[in-house]
């Protein structure tokens, strides 16, 4: 019982952050019909940004939180600058193109490897732990970093959740995701749409990128394993919904932990790879895919 | 066995429901031989839903298409294709990057013997008059032809029902009655059955046999097209617009 | 159109080829050729090793350079990304081989990049130094290979002997290992040994290269309760990670990682769940241990890579001086000559001993480095040797 | 005029290739031209999927399977090396069928997305898997003494018949049905085509040449490694796609020629090769979405857009 505890709040938090990846990748795939490779990259540059800046503003004197939340904002400001640019250059001119735009995107990720090797360096950045302390739920174990992190991201799904539902916004996302040429019709602005569209998934990685910094392993690479984990996900939940990219984080995540603790975690690798196929064997579309 | 003197087609009480709306209720009816049937109605009669129920790609709530004398099973468009029930679509079915001569031959490709195939394209298109640009790129032709490349398309199937769905939307009068020409020359030369679905009332009450009339999914009127013209229910359902076309 | 192309191509790699020759002629430069990750999670130990070849090489070149037969020679290095795998190893071969007529491989990092060196080199009658360990790529069957850092081979009993002496009290290890050829080699090696010196293995598991979650990997570690936990060919990094986790799940006991390289990634990502932990690969440049020729390189290491030298990317510097001895010794150039010479010289490592060649009862063949272990384990949040164990 | 002129180009591309493959002697370049030669498959067989208008990224994960398949029929099983690259292809084109049948039911981004996956699952497994090295990977699939000076010939020969293959199935009623499949596919439904089946028929005649490419590419390299075999493969393989231009028959020909050659200098650079692939990659998309045979052909003649641009482009 002990160890099931410890195992669900540990899949608990590593699927928070699939979430917010997740949630992401569908929110483009909903609006703009792309596969956005470099979305990892998006995350990548938070995290580095933060990781690179935390000692230098320690050092300067800020106290840990201070410094973090100062660093936190450049971090997701160069992200989102950094979404704009990838948008504003490149995808809009590759809109419901799911070839050519996912062909750029794998473009930039290779160019952007190179980017990120050379602005950071291939080496590991450590960041300091924020938030010390632990807490211990039902006899589980989770650092007060990580319980942060969860409250962020839930916060996060739950407010896109129901921004999608309610807001403006939300109601032309969806009008949008549904049936583009309709929703042009009624008046609403695809292009203006689609951007806020793409801008609001790159938040999402760029959040994600600096809740994470401080308790994982910062360096150029990081972002693909979240970026596979993110897709598997919606794949599993169905392109371009929201509940379906939620419960696929979960439900990766689950895989991952329960897997690596009774098996190995190279074996729990994999059985998330063949638990993808067998889920497409009965729901071609994913879960909660539509037409 | 299928005889000539039994129906070609035959639907009973097949239903359609999009969640709370009836898209199709309970509809009837039967389409001979050799014969243009047509099945009009204003926006919004359930035409299409009727004809993607036919073709099978729509399955139905209820009831069930006989075709040929075997029942077709719904949302199957292999099995109706494969029966010899051939459909167009309205937005033009025809590939944009292939030729006129590729295109048409896609059509023969399930049902025509590879030997023939060759033919099969002449024949069709000495039918529709596509002989002298069967190299010109599909998507290059003006809209008049590319709508003729569409039914070629499916007449080169050999089809023993021909289904167009509003194969003269966007046509101008010339192209009307050409299309118009061509139906009724493939009616003479091949001897075979067309359901039409068109908005054009003038050309249906033209070329058409019998003709079924759909108002808000349901059986509304059938008769010839002298009868259906003549019918009160049909004009109030139009509110005269089958004049004004 | 093909045709052209390659033509094209090929006229321009000649020309470059050419161009390359003639300088070398010219100025008596030895290009040694390096075949190293430059791009991806590995980058840094590439750029790592690329500095110190150079830094030799600039070393040498100062010092009057090496004098064979009445001539004197300067090495030039030469490297080359091998991104790690196999397909990029045999391009990298090609390329340094059959287009730059590289003789000498100064160094060569990754078991599958490396196995596609060989095969090409051992053809050619190549030198070839490497630092990496599969057991398939040392031995008889590999004349012209030399191995330039010490591997599970040589640190294991000695390491795994100290420690187990050092907490005679702990009786049970888990193991964890990256699922790559240097983790496989690890885990066989360690396991046995652990067992020989009375220590049982409670499990012994391998996790994904790349992986950033370690808390599932640290859960099951603490469930068995070890008294030690071993993370053998870990990466410090991931390491680190793994540490931080268990010391969440409240686990207390002996932190080793075997063949661990550096303390930087360790702590990075460690913080205080670095204390305590055993590496018996690792270098510190801290303290009166360290000459002042180390801290002064390892300044401008990190200034150049971000990160303090480790032992991987010393053997890079190491092989320089060694093909310099063996050269002066036999008085040729020519790699299969030098390579019956390198068994019996002895030149100055980095570390600041003399070294020559071993290997023989273990390999077959004296083509191992006699460096010394040193065994560095972290102290107040600073890497600290602790032993320097003599093979 | 047009099928003559066609044949005439293959002999005399192919006739050329095949001349160079035994006149090169020296060792770099003969690497380079067995590099093309694959690429150029692979590369083509990515297009050839892209007919129908779905992007095989599981071709890294079956080229794996084809060269894992040939190495270890060989090496273990001491297949002679034909032999074992042939059944290497038949391997790939089954179980490719298999996912294909499996992925293929879904439009859209499931197939990509999917394959994606599959190739980095393969990549996970082979180094699982013991029997054929692990994560250290195979060695010594060295092809028979005699063969070490006729490889060049072998591979691109090999290499040539593919290619006519794919030209000769493009072209043909096949070929018409994937087109009408990319474009259309209600239309090709509506006239009695059973298109899932065709889709799958594709994806494993794809894959067979991917099979064929990954054995070649074993025997090539006489070592192969799970990192051989990842994404990036089929990434690379698309930027030749992409560069030569996707509406040509010769264009992944070109593009792989171009960017091998390229890469070979890139070499140099270090880690920065990525810079070379990506820009080209982003620069092509961008600024020449038909590619280099695009730009030829504006700069040529004024023709039509037309998949047999292929023969207008180069004379």
């Amino acid at each position: 019982m002990q160890t099931f505890i410890q195992l669900s709040a540990t899949a608990l938090q590593i699927g928070a952050v699939y979430v917010l990846f997740s949630l992401g990748l569908t929110l483009i795939f909903g609006v703009m019909r792309i596969v956005n490779f470099v979305h990892g990259h998006i995350f990548s540059v938070a995290a580095l940004v933060v990781a690179y800046l935390l000692p230098a503003l320690a050092a300067g004197g800020l106290s840990a939180p201070a410094a973090y939340v100062l660093a936190s904002f450049v971090g997701i400001a160069v992200a989102l600058s950094l979404g704009a640019l990838l948008y504003i250059f490149g995808f809009r001119h590759f809109q419901r193109d799911l070839v050519g735009s996912f062909i750029l995107s794998i473009g930039l990720v290779l160019l952007l490897d190179g980017v990120l090797l050379h602005v950071f360096g291939g080496a590991v950045r450590g960041v300091p732990e924020i938030f010390p302390g632990r807490v211990s739920i039902g006899g589980a174990q989770v650092t007060i970093q990580r319980l942060f992190l969860c409250a962020v991201a839930v916060l996060m799904a739950v407010s896109l959740y129901l921004a999608l539902g309610h807001s403006r916004l939300g109601k032309a996302l969806r009008a949008v995701s549904y049936d583009h040429e309709a929703a042009m019709m009624v008046g609403i602005p695809y292009s203006r749409i689609a951007f806020l569209g793409f801008m609001i998934a790159s938040l999402l990685a760029a959040i994600a990128g600096v809740l994470l910094a401080p308790v994982t392993i910062v360096s150029p690479v990081i972002g693909t394993d979240y970026l596979i984990k993110g897709f598997i996900a919606v794949i599993i939940g169905g392109l371009g919904s929201v509940p379906g990219a939620i419960l696929g984080s979960i439900f990766v995540a689950s895989i991952e932990t329960f897997g690596s603790y009774y098996l190995d975690s190279s074996y729990a690798t994999l059985a998330i790879f063949g638990l993808v196929i067998i889920v497409l064997l009965f729901w071609p579309k994913g879960v909660f895919g539509r037409g | 066995m299928y005889t000539d003197t039994q129906p070609l087609l035959r639907v009973e009480g097949i239903s359609r429901r999009f969640g709370g709306l009836m898209a199709v209720k309970n509809l009837n009816l039967e389409l001979r031989p050799g014969e243009i049937f047509g099945l009009i109605g204003p926006n919004g009669a359930g035409k299409s839903t009727t004809f993607n129920l036919i073709s099978g790609f729509m399955s139905p709530t209820a009831g069930k298409v006989i075709f040929a004398g075997e029942k077709l099973p719904g949302g199957k468009v292999g099995e109706a294709s494969k029966a010899g029930l051939v459909r167009t679509f309205q937005h033009g079915s025809y590939v944009r990057s292939m030729s006129v001569g590729d295109n048409i031959r896609l059509g023969t490709l399930a049902r025509v013997a590879p030997a023939r195939r060759a033919d099969k394209v002449r024949e069709t298109a000495a039918v529709l008059g596509l002989t002298e640009i069967l190299d010109e790129l599909a998507g290059n032709l003006p809209h008049g032809l590319q709508r003729l490349v569409s039914i070629a398309i499916a007449i080169a199937a050999a089809p023993k029902l021909l289904c167009l769905d509003e194969p003269l939307t966007g046509l101008n009068e010339t192209e009307v009655a050409t299309v118009l020409r061509v139906l009724d020359g493939y009616r003479q030369s091949m001897g075979r059955a067309i359901l039409l679905v068109e908005h054009n009332m003038k050309a249906v009450m033209k070329i058409c046999d019998r003709i079924h009339v759909l108002h808000h999914g349901e059986f509304l009127a059938a008769g010839t097209p002298l009868e259906i013209q003549s019918n009160k229910a049909v004009i109030e359902a139009y509110l005269g617009s089958a004049h004004a076309t | 159109m093909i045709i052209k192309k390659q033509l094209k191509s090929g006229a321009a790699v000649l020309a470059l080829a050419g161009l390359i020759a003639g300088a070398a002629q010219a100025e008596e430069v030895i290009r040694l050729g390096l075949s190293v990750p430059l791009s991806g999670a590995a980058a840094v130990w590439g750029k790592g090793a690329e500095f110190l070849c150079n830094t030799a090489a600039r070393e040498i070149r100062e010092g009057g350079g090496v004098s064979v037969g009445g001539e004197t020679y300067n090495f030039e290095c030469l490297s080359y990304d091998n991104k790690y795998n196999a397909a990029e190893g045999t391009k990298v071969a090609q390329a340094l081989l059959n287009r730059e007529g590289v003789k000498f491989i100064g160094g060569s990092l990754g078991t599958a990049p490396v196995q596609a060196l060989q095969a090409l080199a051992e053809r050619q009658d190549v030198l070839v130094f490497t630092v990496a360990w599969g057991a398939s790529i040392k031995g008889v069957k590999h004349p012209m290979t030399f191995t330039q850092m010490n591997t599970p081979g040589e640190i294991l009993p000695l390491l795994i002997a100290y420690i187990a002496k050092e907490h005679p009290e702990a009786k049970s290890v888990a193991m964890l290992n990256p699922n790559d050829a240097t983790g496989k080699e690890t885990e066989t090696l360690a396991g046995d040994i652990w067992a020989k010196n009375g220590v049982d293995v409670a499990a012994s598991d391998f996790y994904e290269r790349g992986t950033t979650e370690f808390q599932p990997i640290a859960a099951r570690l603490a469930s068995l309760k070890p008294a030690i936990i071993d993370l053998g060919a870990t990466p410090p990094a991931d390491a680190g990670a793994i540490f931080k986790e268990l010391d969440v799940l409240g686990w207390k006991g002996v932190k080793v990682v075997e063949v661990g390289t550096g303390a930087d990634g360790l702590k990075a990502t460690g913080g205080d769940a670095a204390e305590g932990v055993y590496m018996g690969a690792g270098v510190t440049f801290e303290g009166n241990a360290a000459t002042d020729h180390q801290k002064a390189i390892n300044e401008q290491a990190k200034a150049q890579i971000g990160e303090s030298l480790n032992a991987v990317q010393i053997g890079f510097y190491d092989s320089v001086y060694a093909l310099k001895a063996a050269m002066e010794k036999a008085g040729s150039v020519d790699p299969k000559i030098v390579a019956e010479v390198l068994p019996q010289v002895t030149f100055k490592s980095f570390y600041g001993e003399e070294v020559g060649f071993y290997g023989k009862e273990l390999y077959g063949r004296d083509q191992q480095m006699r460096l010394p272990i040193i065994v560095t384990k972290v102290i107040g949040g600073t890497l600290a040797e602790v032993a320097r164990l003599k093979p | 005029m047009d099928k003559r002129f066609t044949l005439g180009l293959w002999l005399v591309l192919g006739g050329a290739a095949l001349l160079l493959s035994l006149l090169i002697q020296d060792f770099y370049l003969r690497s380079i031209l067995n590099l093309m030669a694959i690429s150029a498959l692979l590369a083509t067989s990515l297009r050839f999927v892209m007919l129908m208008g779905e992007l095989n990224f599981a071709l890294a994960a079956f080229t794996g399977l084809g060269a894992y398949s040939a190495g270890y029929l060989s090496t273990v099983l001491g297949l002679p090396f034909g032999f074992a690259i042939l059944l290497a292809g038949l391997i790939t084109a089954a179980v490719s069928a298999l996912f294909g049948a499996i992925t293929l039911r879904a439009k859209g981004p499931y197939f990509l997305l999917i394959g994606f996956a599959f190739s980095e699952a393969m990549r996970v497994a082979y180094s699982k898997i013991d029997a054929v090295g692990g994560t250290s990977g195979m060695v010594g699939i060295y092809p028979p003494r005699a063969f070490d000076d006729w490889l060049p010939f072998v591979v691109v020969g090999t290499v040539l018949l593919l290619l006519i293959a794919f030209y000769l199935v493009e072209k043909s009623d096949f070929g018409r049905i994937l087109f009408a499949i990319r474009e259309n596919e209600d239309v090709a439904r509506s006239v009695g085509i059973r298109t899932y089946l065709y889709k799958v028929i594709a994806i494993s005649g794809a894959c067979f040449a991917a099979g064929l490419a990954g054995g070649l590419h074993a025997f090539v390299n006489q070592v192969i490694s799970p990192g051989d075999f990842g994404y990036l493969l089929a990434a690379f393989a698309l930027a030749y796609v992409k560069i030569g231009g996707e509406d040509f028959f010769l264009g992944p020909i070109v593009g792989a020629v171009l960017l091998v050659a390229l890469s070979s200098y890139a070499l140099g650079l270090g880690g920065d090769e990525h810079f070379l692939y990506g820009g080209a990659i982003i620069i092509a998309v961008l600024l020449m979405p038909k590619g280099v045979l695009g730009m030829l052909g504006k700069l040529r003649l004024k023709a039509a857009v037309s998949n047999d641009k292929v023969s207008a482009d180069v004379h």
